[in-house]
């Protein structure tokens, strides 16, 4: 696995793909809880709409370097994720840049943009954006705990820490997927995958009901749409990760999509009927339940 | 060695021990010094029997003459400092 | 007779050494010491005591020929001539610290003159 | 109370490990080596007859020097402690017992002869019992008599301090003269041995004598002046 | 050659000849004094210089023409040289101490101390049982007439105290003496010994003279006579009293117990015992400069009668190491006597005056490590030569008591230094003479000389002769220069080591010496930013830094160890350095002795003590001793890189000092525990206990350490302390790594020395420099730094991404290392900690360089500057650095990953051009940095497209309503950060294991607070202790017997 040119446009079309698939399946699924909740729901197309809107915005406001940079970080952080792990399996083309590193460089690459973003909001200066920091950061660092475990035991039983061969493993046949294989690792990891998808019960950092927190209101204009960008890719980028090590991977678009929107509808559906956690009891129950299953795991591989 | 030495010696020894008794029991300063010059002449008495003259010489002298006076000249002292 | 010697001078040591531990008043206590050291010297003699046998001074009733058959131990007698006059300074050297611990306070008991301690 | 007890108690352990000293005590039915090589040597070696004096004064000399240092030390201490503790002037000069005349006279006759028999002890030292000790001794007994019949009347201070440095010092000089005409510091052979038992003989046994006697008596009366003297004085 | 016995006449000469020359002539009285002393001194010097060379035999004087038995004799051996030498230059010091006094009394007080120094000097030299009495009581009699030249008047109440307890030694010797003439037939020491008997009664005649004499050294408890004496006397005199005639003394037990026998050894060594650590114990609670001291010498003393006791197991060594030890005592006694004299204060907090002269503080840290027995001082030899005796001979328990009373002794000394380096100084506390600085300099000189001796002994390894240690005590006396020529030359004198040596090494020591020697270089050039001469900074740091580059040049176990020491005392006192660091000094020097003494204690009993023992051969040792030699050398290492349980000491340590120390200490100093560790590991490898494996439970405590570390550090408000906690954590990681045992866990220990040097360095300087600025450390008193020190957020921010390992700085590779480490290891639950331990190190990041830089900017800041030049420039070196070697991992790591493989026989990482491959991963830095850094620049140039024009808007006030609250920093949003953590986790932050180290020492010093209620100041009572302690061990001793 090397570089070779033409891998950049491969990788660019499938950033592109995965763009406009993330922005109608958010659209999709928020219009699903809308409608459980008994509201109309906003239109599928609606995040296009805001994402131009607020492209053509313009603004005269920054409140320094970091605060400037917190977008850029945190949008790389996304593109990154994405350019890091293989999309589809046995595609010559949706590989992207996975040959840079393994699981590991996509495990600690998820914190790159949290960090940039985090040091973005924290130079606007304004407390509640710092709560809202403070909050983001201890509830995820809790909630990525069983992932990491689940992780280790995932490549502890495949012996290999590369994402295409833990894939390639999982072929086969429904029954060699990860999820039946090592089914403790995979609920440790769906722990994490619920609680980092900020949705109910662990959105109490970016709920809209709760004061005006965190790093979106800070920002506007370009900048939230950068961060809107983020916001339907990276999501979509954690799920490709999930998808590859635990659920088989996919080996064309058509089972990527349907593998993403399920896994996507996991957290959304749970959300829909649990009422929020305050931040100390999300991390109370990662340690109390999620925690125990991923040692679980380790200690079952 | 005779009866009557060994008798002599116990005699000298247990005058010792009596007037060592009289020293540390009784309530005057005095009489306890007293006594004490009086425990050291004996022992010179004493060391005659145990064929030592030179040292009954110098127990008797020393132990029982000068430490005495000493005695009495620091208490001497005392009473007059003790009077002020 | 070498052990009445010195069971009287361990008897004196003895005494003495409780009289200068219960006795509180200074004075006493050197007295009490100079009676130790008094069993202190009777017990050097009798360690050096032969019975039978005569003060270490050769004369005519001694000739050195037969000198060592007839005489005792010198040695413990000349240790206690020295230890006698050790003695004798140490007790001085008592009895002017009394002296100068009763001008401290005007007092001879032992048991106030505690401000150095711990 | 309890005090007592509990210090009767030490006393009658220790008085364990003594009594167990005095019955296991066996006197010695010979000499031992150290005591037969002083009996027989006595003559040859330091010439004097009385062999308690040959140890004190040359075998044993080390011995000796540090006890007349002892004496030194007292004194000079003595000194110290009490020069460091003068009252104010004008406090009661009365002395301890008072002196009659008869006292007075029978002192000031008594004090020469007092004096004679004290070289007399000292002289005759290595012959028969005595020695600079006793002798000093006496000498300072003398002085004692002198101060208890006439408080206020002193031996210059300067006098005995004259006396005791110089016989201190004449000592160690003797001593260190064994070493370089003899066998050894404090060596009495420095001297001849002469005719033994006559009153000069003993090599320097008689010299040192002297000179323990005048010491010790030096100190001695110093010590006594020492603590004898007024505040007055 | 003069005859010895010229000591005894001069003086005793001198002091009759005083009388002679008139009382009044005081000054030409003085004259002879100090000529008669010093001539004695030159004997003793003569015939030390003659023996100690082999010109001459050791001499028998006789006395009288006879030979002994028959006379008393003289014996001046190499023994009896040096402690005449040693009695007769403290009585010269001393009578010039107190000349003041002398002067007043005149030839009296003169004649005294010229006869207790001769009488000294005989008690040294004569070989007679009855002679030995006579000076005994000549030394009393003269104590007892020195102590009143004190000023102060409890003197005279002491000098009774002890004329009370010398008669009763008096009576006791003499019985002693007289029955062990009657059962040997003998007073001479050699005759006895020569001729055996087995009398009735010569056993307790034996005993009553040794307890006689051991009672003269003043034994625990019952010394409460002494103490007083040591209280109240003259300096001038105390410090004769505890050198001089303390040495004698214990000089005087090793000749009589000689031809008593070894069966009375036990008892030596059990009362000596007792007398070390109670001593020690009971002068934790003293506040009493001169009282401390004495208990401190009492303890000493005892220490040297527990190593007479243990003669027999000593050999050859007996000589070097019990005179090492009553050397150092007297030497470094005396000289605190003497120093005493110049301070007016009593307390020991008023030794804080002497901060006004630099030399004199030099005096106390060398007085102070002589008693410790820290190196170069003979004291230090001397320790390492009896541990490797006593372990050799099986008796642990008892150097177990001699290290505990050693450590106990090292806590007060060391909380004395504190005082006297921290605490506000009082109001002219120096009566700073020419005379009294010149003795107490004179003893430093000894001291400092006998340290020379000490190493120069053939065999030996002399600690002061190696060009690091020479460059430190070159660097005191260039303490007059400028601080920043004495930089260049620090700087230059670690480039100039490491060009020198760095051949030599292989690739794993090459990499800690880079990171020590030339890393150390690069932290001193923030030093520059200091100004004036900045007194006592260099020559610490050399003393560490001479530590170090000697630790990687070590051979043997003894230049192990005497590195370890000298990095552990120079780190001291670096850190001491620090504004509120006096207690966390302490503790750290405590924590570093402990640990060095379970490295000592493991090194004898690898070598079984055969010296020199090569490091190399350390895997030589049997089965059965190497898992115990594991456990004390992993103890040791594990002590300095603060493993959880042993770290207390770090957060405050780190914390406090200055800004430019806290890198060395956390950067630098923590790996010299890692090297160790790597060292023992090369050659122990895998050990069980118990059916334990040793490296598990190594792996363990570094995950835990890990763990919590992280958790400690998320919760402190002092970004100082934030960081320091950090660095345990960090460490637990490396010590994890270690302990795999494989391949890729050394690799990744390896990746820590370096990674944490560098970026725990740069923040730590970075840290402090917004601390130079702010005078604050405390975070939620910062804020919207980030504009006005643009270069010190720049490198906060690398480090933080380097250090939590997010992509794509030199961090990532460390934790890229670790998974495929951790997948050969059969261990997983301690990973579990690991993995918790990194998420959570992202939090305490974040948060420091959130709320020191990211927020609101503070008022009392709007007008602050960048740090200095000199605190930035290191740190823009490091980020360099971290960026190439985050694309280069392969400059350093690749020789090191090989020569790992040379040990463990494997390659599992495959370097092939810029991309590494392992059996389960592979990692390609360069390309990892290309696609971030083109995706970042793609995205930062649509915003700058859309937002090329936006402009700075201040951020607004946020204000409370109406009222003032009551701790203003509580409704900061950076105070408490993570309060949903502390909610959650916060029972991880109950401080146990402080706790348990504050009640460890509340409980010694309850103890002594407990046991100097014995000391009552009653001289009666005290007599009764004798009488007691008599009684006691005659019990013991003939319970024993029989």
């Amino acid at each position: 696995m090397t570089f070779e040119w033409i891998q950049v446009p491969y990788a660019l079309a499938t950033l592109f793909i995965i763009l406009n698939y993330g922005l109608l399946m958010t659209a999709v699924v928020q219009k699903l809880a809308a409608r459980v909740g008994g509201r109309p729901g906003i239109p599928v197309w609606q995040n296009y709409i805001d994402l131009v809107k607020n492209f053509a915005l313009r603004s005269k406001i920054s409140h320094g370097v970091m605060y400037y940079l917190g977008p850029v970080f945190r949008l790389s952080g996304g593109i990154g994720l994405i350019f890091f792990v293989p999309t589809i399996y046995g595609s010559t083309w949706a590989q992207n840049f996975s040959f840079a590193g393994d699981l590991i460089l996509a495990l600690y690459f998820i914190f790159f943009g949290t960090l940039g973003m985090a040091l973005g909001a924290g130079e606007s200066g304004h407390p509640h954006s710092a709560i809202g920091v403070s909050r983001g950061l201890a509830q995820v660092t809790a909630a990525e705990l069983p992932m990491a475990l689940a992780v280790y035991a995932i490549a502890i039983q495949y012996q290999t820490l590369s994402i295409t061969e833990i894939v390639a493993a999982q072929q086969g046949g429904l029954f060699n997927w990860t999820l039946f294989t090592n089914p403790i690792a995979v609920a440790a990891a769906m722990f994490a995958y619920v609680g980092t998808t900020m949705r109910s019960p662990f959105d109490v950092v970016i709920a809209p009901q709760e004061i005006p927190i965190g790093p979106p209101t800070e920002y506007h204009s370009a900048y939230l749409a950068l961060m809107q960008t983020n916001r339907v890719i990276f999501p979509i980028a954690k799920t490709i990760i999930y998808m590859n090590i635990f659920f088989g991977g996919a080996t064309n678009w058509a089972e990527f999509a349907i593998k993403v929107f399920l896994l996507y509808m996991i957290p959304a559906v749970i959300g829909v009927v649990h009422p929020r956690f305050r931040v100390e009891q999300s991390i109370r129950f990662f340690l109390k339940w999620g925690l125990p299953v991923g040692v679980l795991a380790i200690l079952m591989v | 060695m005779s009866t009557l030495m060994l008798g002599l010696g116990l005699v000298i020894a247990l005058a010792m021990v009596g007037a060592a008794v009289v020293a540390l029991v009784t309530r005057s300063t005095v009489t306890a010094v007293l006594a004490a010059g009086l425990v050291s002449l004996f022992a010179s008495v004493f060391f005659v029997v145990l064929a030592a003259p030179d040292v009954a010489m110098t127990e008797a002298a020393i132990g029982s003459g000068l430490t005495t006076f000493l005695f009495f000249f620091v208490m001497g002292r005392i009473r007059r400092e003790g009077e002020k | 007779m070498a052990q009445i010697a010195l069971a009287t001078g361990f008897v004196l040591i003895l005494a003495g050494l409780y009289g200068a531990l219960t006795n509180r008043d200074i004075l006493r206590m050197i007295v009490a010491f100079t009676i130790a050291d008094t069993g202190v010297n009777v017990v050097l003699v009798a360690v050096g005591y032969m019975p039978g046998r005569t003060a270490p001074i050769l004369d005519a009733a001694v000739p050195v020929a037969v000198a060592s058959q007839r005489i005792i131990d010198p040695v413990p007698q000349a240790l206690v001539l020295t230890a006698i006059v050790i003695g004798l300074g140490i007790t001085a050297l008592m009895l002017a610290y009394a002296y100068r611990l009763f001008r401290l306070r005007h007092s001879l008991d032992i048991s106030n003159f505690t401000e150095l301690k711990w | 109370m309890i005090r007592k007890v509990v210090i009767g108690l030490m006393v009658a352990l220790l008085g364990v490990a003594f009594w167990t000293l005095t019955s296991g005590y066996v006197p010695d039915a010979e000499l031992n080596r150290t005591a037969a090589y002083y009996a027989a040597n006595a003559e040859s070696e330091v010439g004097a007859p009385n062999i308690v004096t040959g140890i004190i004064v040359t075998w044993r000399g080390l011995d000796t020097l540090g006890e007349v240092t002892v004496l030194f030390l007292t004194s000079a201490i003595i000194a110290l402690v009490l020069s460091q503790s003068k009252t104010p002037k004008g406090a009661s000069g009365a002395g301890l017992l008072p002196s009659g005349e008869l006292l007075v006279t029978g002192a000031r006759m008594l004090a020469p002869l007092i004096a004679l028999f004290g070289a007399y002890v000292i002289m005759n030292g290595h012959l028969t019992p005595g020695g600079g000790f006793q002798g000093g001794a006496i000498l300072a007994s003398g002085v004692l008599l002198s101060l208890l019949a006439e408080p206020s009347r002193r031996f210059g201070h300067t006098v005995i301090a004259r006396i005791e440095s110089f016989s201190g010092t004449f000592y160690v000089l003797v001593g260190l003269a064994g070493m370089a005409y003899a066998g050894g510091f404090l060596d009495n052979g420095i001297l001849p041995l002469g005719r033994f038992g006559t009153m000069l003989s003993a090599g320097a046994i008689p010299l040192i004598s002297i000179l323990i006697g005048l010491k010790v008596g030096a100190e001695f009366s110093s010590i006594l002046e020492s603590l004898h003297e007024t505040e007055d004085a | 050659m003069v005859s010895p016995v010229l000591i005894i006449a001069i003086g005793l000469g001198t002091a009759f000849a005083l009388g002679l020359l008139g009382s009044t002539r005081k000054t030409l009285l003085f004259g002879v004094t100090l000529a008669a002393l010093a001539a004695m001194a030159t004997i003793s010097l003569i015939w030390l210089v003659a023996l100690a060379t082999g010109a001459t035999e050791t001499a028998e004087i006789h006395t009288a023409g006879v030979a002994p038995p028959f006379a008393i004799n003289l014996r001046v051996g190499i023994a009896e040289a040096a402690l005449l030498a040693t009695v007769t230059l403290t009585g010269l010091l001393a009578a010039l101490s107190l000349r003041a006094q002398l002067l007043t009394l005149g030839r009296g007080g003169m004649a005294v101390l010229l006869v207790l120094v001769m009488a000294i000097s005989g008690l040294v030299m004569t070989r007679d049982l009855f002679n030995i009495f006579v000076f005994i009581e000549l030394v009393a009699i003269a104590t007892a007439g020195l102590v009143l030249l004190s000023e102060d008047t409890r003197a005279v109440c002491a000098g009774f105290k002890f004329l009370v307890v010398s008669q009763i030694i008096a009576i006791l010797l003499l019985v002693g003496i007289i029955f062990t003439y009657h059962a040997n037939g003998s007073l001479n020491i050699d005759d006895i010994g020569a001729t055996p008997v087995a009398a009735q009664g010569a056993a307790l005649a034996m005993f009553l003279l040794l307890i006689a004499l051991v009672i003269e050294l003043k034994p625990f408890p019952a010394n409460g006579w002494a103490l007083d004496i040591y209280t109240s006397a003259h300096p001038g005199f105390s410090a004769i009293f505890s050198a001089a005639t303390g040495s004698a003394a214990l000089f005087v037990v090793d000749k009589v117990v000689a031809p008593a026998g070894a069966e009375w050894l036990p008892l030596l060594t059990g009362i000596g015992l007792l007398s070390f650590v109670g001593s020690n114990v009971v002068a934790l609670r003293q506040d009493n400069d001169r009282r401390l001291l004495g208990y401190s010498s009492v303890g000493q003393l005892g220490l040297v009668l527990a190593v007479i006791g243990q003669r027999d197991v000593l050999g050859d060594a007996y000589l070097y190491v019990a005179g090492g030890l009553v050397l150092s005592h007297a030497v470094a006694k005396a000289g605190l006597f003497w120093m005493s004299a110049i301070l007016r204060g009593r307390k020991l907090q008023d030794w804080a005056a002497i901060r006004a002269r630099a030399p004199m503080v030099l005096a106390f840290a060398t007085f102070i490590a002589m008693l410790v027995g820290l190196p170069p001082f003979p004291g230090f030899y001397a320790k390492w030569d009896l541990a490797q005796a006593l372990v050799a001979a099986g008796r642990l328990p008892v150097l177990g008591l001699i290290l505990l009373g050693v450590l106990i002794e090292a806590a007060y000394l060391f909380r004395w230094f504190g005082f006297a380096i921290k605490r506000e100084a009082p109001e002219s506390g120096l009566s700073a003479n020419m005379v009294d600085c010149g003795i107490t300099f004179a003893a430093v000189a000894g001291g400092w000389a006998l340290g020379w001796i000490w190493g120069a002994i053939p065999g030996q390894h002399n600690v002061l002769a190696t060009l690091p240690v020479l460059a430190v005590v070159a660097f005191i006396a260039l303490e007059p220069l400028p601080a920043k020529l004495k930089n260049v030359l620090a700087i230059a004198a670690l480039l100039g080591w490491f060009a020198l040596v760095y051949g030599d090494y292989d690739p794993m020591r090459l990499i800690f010496a880079v990171v020590m020697i030339p890393g150390g270089a690069v932290i001193l050039l923030a030093s520059f930013s200091e100004t004036g001469r900045r007194i006592g900074f260099y020559p610490s740091a050399m003393a560490m830094y001479a530590g170090l580059a000697l630790l990687l040049e070590a051979n043997t176990f003894f230049e192990f160890f005497a590195a370890w020491e000298v990095m552990t005392l120079g780190s001291y006192f670096l850190i001491l350095r620090g504004r509120m660091s006096e207690p966390h000094a302490l503790s750290y020097m405590l924590f570093s002795l402990g640990g060095a003494f379970a490295l000592l204690a493991g090194f004898a009993l690898a070598s079984g003590g055969v010296q020199p023992f090569a490091l190399d051969q350390l895997g030589t040792v049997t089965a059965e001793l190497a898992p115990w030699v594991f456990v004390l050398l992993a103890i040791g290492f594990m002590t300095k890189t603060a493993a959880m349980g042993l770290h207390i000491w770090l957060p405050g340590a780190h914390a406090e000092a200055e800004t430019d120390v806290s890198p060395m200490v956390s950067g630098i100093l923590l790996k010299a525990g890692l090297f160790g560790l790597f060292v023992m590991l090369m050659q122990l490898g895998r050990q069980s206990l118990w059916g334990v494996d040793l490296t598990v439970v190594l792996a363990w405590i570094g995950a835990i350490s890990a763990f919590l570390g992280a958790v400690l550090s998320i919760f402190q408000e002092d970004a100082k302390r934030l960081l320091a906690y950090s660095s345990i954590s960090q460490m637990g990681y490396a010590l994890f790594g270690v302990a795999l045992m494989n391949h890729l866990g050394w690799l990744l220990a390896m990746m820590f020395v370096i990674n944490h040097y560098v970026y725990k360095s740069m923040l730590f300087l970075a840290v402090g420099g917004v601390y130079k600025r702010t005078h604050t450390k405390l975070m939620y008193q910062m804020g919207g730094l980030i504009t006005l020190m643009p270069f010190t957020f720049v490198s906060v921010l690398v480090g933080i991404i380097a250090m939590s390992g997010v992509p794509p700085l030199s961090g990532f590779g460390g934790r890229w290392i670790f998974y495929n480490a951790i997948m050969d290891a059969d261990l997983r639950l301690p990973l579990i900690l690991i993995f918790m331990a990194g998420p959570i190190g992202f939090l305490y990041l974040f948060r420091l360089i959130h709320t020191i830089f990211l927020g609101q900017l503070k008022d009392p800041h709007r007008q602050l500057k960048e740090a200095p030049f000199w605190l930035v420039l290191p740190q823009m070196i490091f980020a360099a650095f971290l960026i190439a070697f985050a694309v280069l991992p392969g400059m350093a790591l690749q020789r090191v990953d090989g020569y790992i493989g040379s040990i463990f026989g494997d390659q599992p990482l495959i370097w092939q051009g810029r991309a590494i491959t392992s059996e389960f991963g592979y990692w390609n830095p360069v390309a990892i940095m290309v696609v971030i850094a083109v995706v970042f620049v793609a995205v930062f140039l649509i915003l700058i497209a859309k937002n090329h024009d936006a402009q700075k808007v201040k951020q607004f006030n946020i204000v409370f309503s109406a009222e003032r609250p009551y701790r203003p920093e509580t409704t900061h949003f950076a105070w408490n950060f993570f309060a949903p953590y502390r909610k959650a986790m916060g029972i991880l932050e109950t401080p146990v294991v402080t706790s348990f180290w504050g009640g460890v020492t509340d409980g010694v010093n309850g103890a002594a607070e407990f046991t100097r209620r014995f000391y009552t100041g009653n001289g009666q009572t005290y007599a009764a202790h004798v009488l007691l302690f008599v009684v006691a061990v005659y019990l013991i001793a003939m319970g024993g017997v029989a």
